[in-house]
């Protein structure tokens, strides 16, 4: 019942610490205006905007998206702001696809961006409330003990981490756009570096980025006239669940396989690992690589390490996953999440430059936040469904 | 006139201060009033008897309230379910670096709470040791967790792998 | 503070930060002149002028780059009067939020003005910018007083 | 488009300060209510979506704890609007017209009374020229109210008008926060809050929550005797900058209306939720309502005005959000 859906634009500022030659409504200007370059459009053509970051403390502004809006061609159009922890840049690009699928829009521009220079993120994540003891600083505090459960139960080897984190930062020096180039990344560089929080060792975390994604996405009849490739939506997918809970499995959370199972079936795929060409999966900590190919049906539980290990998730691997570097190499935290859905999208439209795969004709965006409880995954194709 | 030619404005520092009044809520303050007397009091979700700690509102899992009848006092001994070492410093968090943050499964809750390991090598830490809160002189105790100064290794046997794979 | 007392606990939280703002090309020549004492307006399509400066037409999104002296004077298009200022707001004593049209612009803008009392407020009255001892290229930098008080 | 209708509704009644609960404590009972009111279970539900603000909170993050208030086990199709709940409403109607659920659990809460609400809301404006000189919220509105008052668009009477009218229906609403009876008169003898406006020119700041059962078709008539069917929802949104911005009146709303077919037929009731007496005012004009309607007869947003559940509350007419009317959205339902 619903309408087709097809990317046809989409614009990425550079990455980086410090875009300090932006202000907030330059930093989103850069990635629309290269989005609506992408679908050859116009301001005018487009027909409503969606708008998605993380927390509204990183920039200081209480909904942003008001003061922004115009910027990028919002006047006297309906817009919307998303805002879904972690996985706010997926849950945004889902937003917008909606408006096309349900025939209330036919071309829809959609944003997601961090400026986290304006602050400092682990402040912002990690606001000391009244009455409580704070224990763990930012993410990374919050998802070592986690790591370090996913490591007991697997039995993964303890350099799957560093494995990981070389192949993403490889793969983002085939990738102008990504923050970190790091030309001599190496196993003994990241093995080297110093243990933050055990096991998540500097060389395995993410780093903090300004930076902003766009998507142009389209119905059905104006999408095919585009003279570009077009990524169409097969389907999409969401689940959320508490923080916590008696018993919750915090390492391999029900939302996500549950996720992935409805995602597949939406999409006609029987064996996602065969079926689908590369993956750009939300791997803010390397480790999530290994938890997450298990929580998306590509391994099975506790051998998802495996594929890292024999390097399946690697660009000439049978799944290649994080081909743009991944949040490994570029975390707009906001952004974070659009930027694996369009870095799929692009894959399908043969338009991601040195980090191609081949042929890939099926590709999954992924993202994920909160406590690991909130999932938003897309799969893409350059045929349509 | 001076004839330099003064830097541009880049950037600017933009203070932002509000100030709340926060409210705790109900539950929470049951609780903090608990650990004010020195009491570990959790709550029994109304539907499936599983006593959580600390306490919630609710219960995530369902959605209801917590039965209020239903506070039990727990001891302050439990097993480390898991834990990382932090060597990262936080402006939010006065530890000395490098600290333990743990979970904690106190004995008769079905939650693990957050918390920091002290009195222990960093080497002899891992899963499944048995702990006891080391608390604040009774004088300093206030509604926080902070009463706690943070728990040590207790001269027990591990708890086996079983009894707690089901809090990570 | 008994056992039995059921209600809430309260404690004042505050949240406090100060943000470091990036300004790009427009915005940054808007606040450099006011450290250099000179009111700034961007010229839009239409050949008006609106101020402060923005990036983007609001109405069309176009770029805007050309940038033209406007003020210090202007007109008070309309004003609010703040008789209990908040410890954050820009007086410690009673003033006026207004939005002010600067000689040379064609829209007002958000400022504050600076009279004795609310009697000397008057829509339609002139103003004119003065600024502070220390310029620092903010936009606190500049109040706006009557300009026959001058 | 698939027609699809509010099934049940639930409140927690709309009070200056909460002392007891925090958020999740007020969101608790309405979402219980509105299940069981329904007949319903969280399996029943294919999407939910919620509205909120981290800075009424104080807090980032401040929604994660709204999936305790709903239990979300199994875990559920859900996503976040940080906006008033009406646009998560508005969400959950496209995903039903999407095909992508056919029952949709939306609600929204705040609760402002712990901050110093309308110096909060100074820091929706544009932090580089503007929020520094922190303008509150009713400074802001106050600069309109006299553009209207100076040109004649309303007067000081008319305003009060409107507040007395509000107050006086709110009579009939236990979950209102401000009611009674007031002479126009007696009101305007008071003295001005933010000069031009009054005490009563100002919805009152409420904490509390509200939630909303969304249905498509079939699924709406079983679960509801009299479903309000919408027939059409629409928002729109202006540029920010007041200075060019037409503030004597609210285009936003007049697109926002055009397009949901307001003036398609008679409007009986609207629930209006401006948070000013001019702004409503503005509103009403903007929809080009006349005699035959029967304004805010729940009191509307001058009433009680859960400044984030506002929404998903009455029959609604009528959200905004932004400085002066910045955003607007409009839908007409049907009985």
């Amino acid at each position: 019942m619903a309408e087709l859906c097809g990317v046809m634009g989409i614009g990425q500022t550079r990455y980086a610490a410090k875009r300090q030659e932006l202000s907030m409504p330059g930093l989103l200007r850069e990635a629309a205006e290269r989005a609506l370059d992408d679908a050859g459009c116009t301001w005018a053509d487009i027909d409503a905007v969606v708008i998605g970051k993380a927390p509204d403390m990183f920039e200081g502004v209480m909904m942003p998206e008001l003061f922004l809006n115009d910027a990028i061609g919002g006047a006297y159009k309906p817009m919307l702001r998303v805002h879904t922890a972690g996985s706010v840049g997926g849950s945004t690009a889902i937003v917008a696809a909606s408006l096309v699928q349900s025939g209330v829009h036919d071309r829809v521009l959609t944003v997601a961006y961090e400026k986290q220079s304006e602050s400092n993120a682990t402040w912002a994540l990690t606001i000391s409330m009244p009455f409580s003891v704070a224990t763990v600083a930012g993410a990374g505090g919050y998802f070592a003990p986690l790591v370090r459960g996913y490591i007991r139960r697997s039995g993964a080897p303890e350099d799957t981490g560093i494995r990981v984190a070389v192949k993403d930062r490889q793969n983002a020096l085939k990738n102008p756009l990504a923050h970190l180039q790091l030309e001599d990344i190496s196993f003994d560089m990241v093995a080297n570096s110093p243990m933050l929080w055990d096991p998540i060792r500097y060389l395995e975390t993410c780093p903090s980025s300004d930076g902003a994604c766009a998507m142009v996405m389209a119905k059905e009849s104006i999408a095919t006239q585009s003279t570009k490739p077009v990524a169409w939506i097969h389907a999409t997918e969401m689940r959320s669940e508490p923080t916590m809970f008696s018993g919750r499995d915090q390492v391999m959370p029900r939302a996500s396989l549950d996720n992935a199972a409805a995602l597949y079936k939406k999409a006609g795929i029987q064996n996602p690992r065969d079926e689908i060409d590369c993956a750009e999966i939300y791997v803010p900590f390397s480790w999530f690589e290994p938890m997450w190919m298990e929580g998306m049906l590509f391994a099975p539980i506790n051998e998802g390490w495996k594929m890292t290990y024999e390097g399946a998730t690697a660009l000439d691997g049978d799944l290649p996953v994080n081909m743009s570097g991944g949040v490994l190499s570029s975390n707009p935290i906001g952004a974070s999440g659009m930027i694996r859905f369009a870095e799929a999208a692009l894959q399908v439209r043969g338009m991601a430059g040195d980090h191609q795969i081949d042929g890939a004709r099926k590709a999954l965006g992924h993202a994920y936040g909160g406590g690991s409880q909130y999932f938003s995954t897309w799969i893409v194709s350059d045929q349509k469904p | 006139m001076s004839e330099e030619v003064s830097e541009p404005i880049e950037v600017l520092r933009l203070p932002v201060e509000l100030e709340y009044q926060y409210t705790a809520g109900k539950s929470a303050s049951r609780f903090l009033r608990g650990l004010q007397q020195g009491k570990l009091l959790g709550q029994r979700c109304p539907v499936d008897g599983r006593v959580y700690f600390p306490t919630r509102g609710c219960c995530p899992q369902h959605g209801v309230p917590m039965a209020e009848e239903g506070s039990i006092e727990l001891p302050d001994v439990g097993t480390l379910v898991t834990y990382s070492i932090v060597r990262v410093p936080s402006a939010n968090i006065p530890l000395e670096l490098p600290y333990v943050t743990i979970q904690v499964l106190l004995d008769g809750a079905d939650t693990v709470m957050m918390h920091v390991l002290g009195e222990c090598e960093l080497e002899d830490v891992h899963m499944g040791m048995r702990l006891e809160a080391k608390w604040k002189p009774e004088e300093e105790w206030e509604t926080s967790v902070g009463n706690i100064l943070y728990f040590v290794p207790l001269d027990e046997p591990d708890a086996p792998y079983e009894s707690y794979k089901e809090h990570i | 503070m008994s056992s039995t007392d059921e209600s809430s606990l309260t404690a004042s939280h505050k949240l406090e930060y100060s943000y470091k703002r990036s300004l790009g090309p427009v915005l940054s020549r808007f606040f450099t002149g006011i450290r250099d004492r000179q009111l700034l307006g961007a010229k839009r399509a239409d050949g008006t002028v609106m101020v402060p400066p923005k990036e983007y037409d609001p109405d069309t999104a176009a770029a805007l780059d050309e940038l033209v002296p406007v003020g210090p004077g202007g007109i008070v298009k309309s004003w609010a009067w703040v008789s209990e200022p908040r410890r954050q707001q820009p007086k410690d004593h009673p003033f006026a939020y207004a939005l002010i049209q600067l000689d040379g612009a064609d829209t007002p803008f958000l400022h504050v003005v600076d009279t004795n009392d609310e009697a000397a407020m008057k829509t339609g009255m002139r103003v004119t910018a003065t600024w502070a001892d220390e310029a620092t290229g903010a936009i606190t930098d500049i109040t706006f007083v009557p300009e026959d008080a001058r | 488009m698939r027609d699809v209708a509010v099934v049940a509704f639930s409140q927690s009644p709309s009070v200056r300060r909460e002392t007891d609960c925090n958020e999740v404590e007020i969101l608790i009972p309405v979402i219980h209510e509105l299940r069981t009111n329904a007949g319903i279970t969280n399996e029943d539900v294919d999407f939910v979506c919620s509205g909120s603000s981290d800075y009424l909170a104080g807090q980032s993050f401040a929604f994660v704890s709204g999936l305790d208030a709903v239990g979300a086990w199994p875990p559920v199709c859900e996503s976040h609007v940080e906006m008033d709940g009406a646009w998560a409403l508005y969400e959950a109607w496209v995903k039903i017209q999407m095909g992508y659920a056919e029952l949709a659990l939306v609600y929204g809460f705040g609760k402002p009374s712990m901050g110093d609400l309308p110096l909060t809301m100074a820091l929706q404006l544009d932090p580089y020229s503007v929020m520094p000189l922190w303008p509150d919220a009713v400074s802001i509105a106050a600069l309109q109210a006299r553009l209207l008052l100076d040109d004649g668009v309303v007067s000081e009477r008319d305003m009060a008008e409107v507040a007395v009218r509000d107050r006086a229906n709110a009579k009939q609403n236990p979950y209102a926060q401000v009611k009674g009876d007031f002479s126009v008169d007696q009101i305007l003898a008071d003295p001005y809050l933010v000069s031009p406006l009054r005490k009563h020119d100002c919805s009152p700041i409420s904490d509390g929550a509200s939630a909303i059962l969304l249905a498509a078709g079939d699924r709406a008539k079983d679960l509801c005797k009299r479903p309000a069917w919408i027939r059409g929802i629409e928002h729109i949104c202006e540029p920010q900058d007041l200075g060019v911005r037409d503030l004597k009146r609210s285009r936003s709303t007049e697109i926002a209306a055009e397009k949901a077919g307001v003036r398609a037929g008679k409007i009986d009731v609207a629930e209006l939720s401006a948070p000013f007496t001019h702004q409503e005012i503005l509103v009403e004009r903007a929809l080009g309502l006349g005699s035959e309607t029967s304004i805010n007869p729940s009191g509307g947003a001058l009433a009680g005005n859960p400044i984030m559940a506002v929404s998903a509350d009455r029959a609604v007419a009528h959200a905004t959000s932004g400085p002066c009317l910045q955003q607007n959205l409009i839908c007409v339902l049907e009985g």
